[in-house]
């Protein structure tokens, strides 16, 4: 069992259609933390992606995530572009050529994408920011094709992962990013990056998972 | 959300069109990607200045682009830093041939996009060197963390580093001016209110009325802490004294005193603030021999007000008194 | 109230100083009588300007005591124009021998003290003309009323005499072109929120989140009528339509188009309303030659714009273009 | 029965008391068509005012009453400042020498002080301004004294009239200083200038009825 390129661009404008809905959501976790823009930048990014999609829609994977990851680094701005642009940049030169992609070449590239997330933000776990949702994920998708888990049951996993990641931010003091200037004043709330990574990958096993 | 605008996802558009009806003498306006160049751009010879980072903070940095002053500046969304992809565009029509040096504020969004920038610029075969202002003495500076904002200095070394791109020097000789200026300059503040990010259609944070937050930076972000609103006189010294304790300014050194709204806080305060400051300035037996008050660096609407403070050596004074021709700073010509 | 202030009974004094302190190179103040003058005063063989208000309007008038704009200004206590004590002792201070201007705006108390001062300094033998500016279009005027408002024209006004005067123009000469500039200009404001007046310590007047006052003076006063809050395109429409009918402004004519923040309103905004104002202007065929964009003359903290049109003649070109440095205005020099 | 010279300057120290009890009342009024400074414009004067005091006790109320008037011209500014500072200086014009005061010379003192409010400012009784308290009282004063009535029920009737005057301008439109400004929403608010006459008026009446 596999995920299709069309899946993959079902996830892209899937996750086009949940970043416009948490908009304000994630533009409220950022006011109390941060500059009240995280919601609106993701936004902003993923429509003009959606402005791409039609003219990649019959390549294959590697170039259509490489696409939106260049696209998001050239509109998004802010943390996020840079950081969420070298995250599907790196998951597209994993998959460059791939049609399909299986549960090890998921897991590749997005253990790829969060080396790349860490590599551009030098964020270790622990710090209140995106990676704390994105490192669980990757090791539970390790875990999940080690115990040769299903691709359904690994999505699972690491959408869950991300879930616990994200919940985890809230007693952080941040030590990265906008949040680290309010220092102990950034405990007791939930990271907006932490949060948006997680709408994604809850929306890669939503969409991946059929039963 | 009470603003003379039209949509919020038209406010930056709409004031970059602003701008370019006004300043055509001055600037010429890109928009897709946005950026503001001087009229003269590329100036050959000359190192080119690039800035830039979120809208909001008017006039840093569109409004000092100019004869004297920087380049090119690149806005972003309000409080975004811009992408990767204006910089690049900026620092092309701008290279006169002798290098392009970024004047980058320490934010993470800001140093990630003007870091790839520089990549893709590089690439181009453009020489390019980044200097990051960090001068917020507000934030504790650490290894392990974001570090200090960029702030109030941000303002002094795009007018200084001007005018020395203007006297000739070298890319590495007008970012080492860069770093002069970042490493003698210091900066805090506070705010009185909070701001209305447009697209949010809300301020960021509530402040009572008889609160205040002290240690703000220049996006509406809460302070390091809040306390009960103080006379003007007891803000200024909570401001002005972490800051010269900071960077230990010697009695005797000659310095320039900026004292900057955050926009929502005039001038009549502004001056009852600067008074405080100057006599707190004396008190450590600096001279303040040169001053800046107004405007420069501002965060939307946000009542408060952010002091800088900036060792000058001769080459710096000379370099702040040089002639410089922008929207908004202008002098000597 | 959240001000950085200290006591409200303080805040002009306060002000005062911090004004003596950052701007000793330009001018030297006065306490009882309050003035600030001209660092140079008196200039000899020149006509000497004189101007004065209540606080409360930084920058102006006395951000504008200098070189080519005003010799003297008195600041009254907030919003109260100053007493003819204050304006004779600057009068006596600033005359050069070639008379003294009086710029005074159209308000019953500025007019009767000005009145009384001008009274008291001719029997000292002093030369003194003065000037009334009425330039604001929300008032109906009216031989039985206090007739129009002094605005926007007044900065326009003070740097244009400011020059006429450095030229070495006679007393009636520059009072002549003073009145031309009263005649050919024309304003009118808005406000998003009311002031505080310090010792009033609570806003003059509540707005609601969703109401914006049209028609208002720089007092702080309700304007002309209260409505719902508009995008920024119409508000300015509604400013800028009767100025120009107002002042039948020809198609072809060349004006300077000024846009005024009321002191909290942030430059960002006031881009997006110059955007405006700019192209309605030029669908009338006005050619916008000139322009001012900022705070200069201002009614405390109150967000809110005003937009002021001035038809230029070639001596009003030539005299707005002239060398002036003030603390609020400086180009040329 | 007169008004003597240490009557006078009761007069002017009561004043100074009651207009800093009613320096915020005034503030308000002239706030709703004004510009919120009235009550602070003669708090500030009277203040003055008292300083001088001390210094002229001893002189005739002539003097005494113009050293008023100079004070608030050189204090006040504002509308308030020549206005007030005329009506002290022509009362004193009309007393020059005089140690003690009887009913005409009271209401010719009056009646000057309101005629050069009147040439200062050139409003007319229905313009809403302090003149609307102000000629209602030197009538008063005139009627009385020709129906030899007693000084005390001058007195009374003057600050009755200033009364009913100040109350009248509330449906006014004001047609002078800063309130016309506003048109048809300057109806429906009391004038502060007439406001602080009927003050003054009154307390000529309290302090100088004796009974
Ligand atoms: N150094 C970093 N490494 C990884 N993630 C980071 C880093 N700095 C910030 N972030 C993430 O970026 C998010 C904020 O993104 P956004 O609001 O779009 O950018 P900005 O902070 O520039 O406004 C934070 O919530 C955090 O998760
Ligand atoms: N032309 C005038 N004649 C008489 N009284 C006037 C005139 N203009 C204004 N006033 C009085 O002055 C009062 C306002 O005084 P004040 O607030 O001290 O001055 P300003 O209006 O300059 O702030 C008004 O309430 C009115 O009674
Ligand atoms: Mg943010
Ligand atoms: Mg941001
Ligand atoms: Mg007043
Ligand atoms: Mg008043």
């Amino acid at each position: 069992m596999a995920i299709s390129r069309d899946e993959v661009l079902v996830w892209i404008k899937t996750c086009a259609a949940v970043l416009a809905e948490n908009c304000a959501y994630l533009v409220e976790l950022d006011a109390a933390i941060g500059d009240a823009d995280h919601g609106a930048n993701m936004d902003r990014g993923f429509r003009a992606v959606m402005d791409k999609v039609p003219g990649i829609a019959d390549q294959d994977i590697g170039t259509i995530l490489k696409t939106v990851g260049m696209t998001l680094v050239s509109t998004v701005g802010g943390a996020g572009g840079p950081l969420y642009g070298t995250f599907f940049l790196q998951a597209g030169m994993k998959t460059v050529g791939k049609m399909e992609m299986n549960l090890d070449e998921w897991t590749a590239a997005l253990g790829a994408a969060v080396d790349g997330v860490i590599a551009r933000g030098k964020a270790e776990p622990g710090d209140k920011t995106m990676v704390d949702a994105l490192s669980p994920a990757v090791n539970a998708l390790r875990q999940a094709s080690l115990a040769n888990e299903t691709l359904a049951q690994a999505l699972k996993d690491s959408a869950q992962a991300a879930k616990i990641g994200m919940e985890a931010t809230i007693p952080m003091v941040a030590r990265k990013g906008r949040a680290s200037y309010l220092g102990e004043r950034s405990a007791g709330h939930q990271d907006p990056g932490a949060t948006s990574s997680y709408l994604l990958l809850k929306t890669a096993a939503e969409v991946w998972v059929k039963d | 959300m009470k603003k003379l605008i039209n949509h919020p996802e038209d406010v930056v558009r709409e004031e970059l069109e602003g701008v370019a009806l006004a300043h055509s003498v001055l600037v010429k306006v890109h928009f897709d990607p946005n950026y503001i160049a001087r009229i003269q751009a590329p100036v050959k010879n000359k190192v080119a200045l690039v800035s830039g980072g979120g809208s909001g903070h008017e006039p840093m940095h569109g409004g000092f682009v100019g004869y004297g002053m920087l380049d090119a500046a690149c806005p972003g969304a309000v409080f975004t830093s811009p992408t990767p992809a204006q910089m690049l565009a900026a620092t092309k029509a701008v290279d006169g041939g002798k290098g392009v040096l970024y004047i980058v504020k320490n934010y993470t969004g800001d140093v990630m996009n003007f870091e790839m920038a520089a990549e893709l610029a590089r690439m181009e075969g453009i020489q390019v060197e980044s200097v990051v202002i960090d001068d917020d003495v507000a934030v504790q500076n650490s290894l392990y963390t974001a570090g200090r904002r960029g702030v109030g200095s941000t303002v002094l070394a795009e007018k200084i580093c001007g005018a020395a791109a203007e006297e000739g020097h070298l890319l590495s000789e007008v970012a080492d001016i860069c770093r002069r200026v970042n490493h003698f300059g210091r900066s805090m503040g506070m705010a009185l209110t909070s701001c209305t990010v447009p697209h949010a259609g809300k301020p960021t944070f509530d402040l009572p009325e008889d609160e205040m937050e002290i240690g703000i930076g220049i996006h509406g972000e809460p302070g390091r802490r809040r306390m009960e609103l103080k006379p003007a006189d007891e803000i200024v010294e909570m401001l002005i004294e972490p800051v010269i304790r900071d960077l230990p300014y010697k009695s005797g050194d000659e310095i320039l005193l900026f004292v900057n709204s955050m926009g929502g806080t005039p001038l009549i305060e502004l001056y009852i603030a600067y008074r405080q400051a100057h006599q707190i300035a004396i008190k450590h037996g600096l001279k303040v021999i040169r001053n800046l008050i107004g405007s420069y660096i501002t965060s939307l609407e946000m009542a408060g007000v952010s002091i800088t403070l900036l060792k000058l050596d001769e080459d710096l004074k000379r370099l702040w008194d040089a002639p410089v021709h922008t929207p908004g700073m202008r002098w000597g010509m």
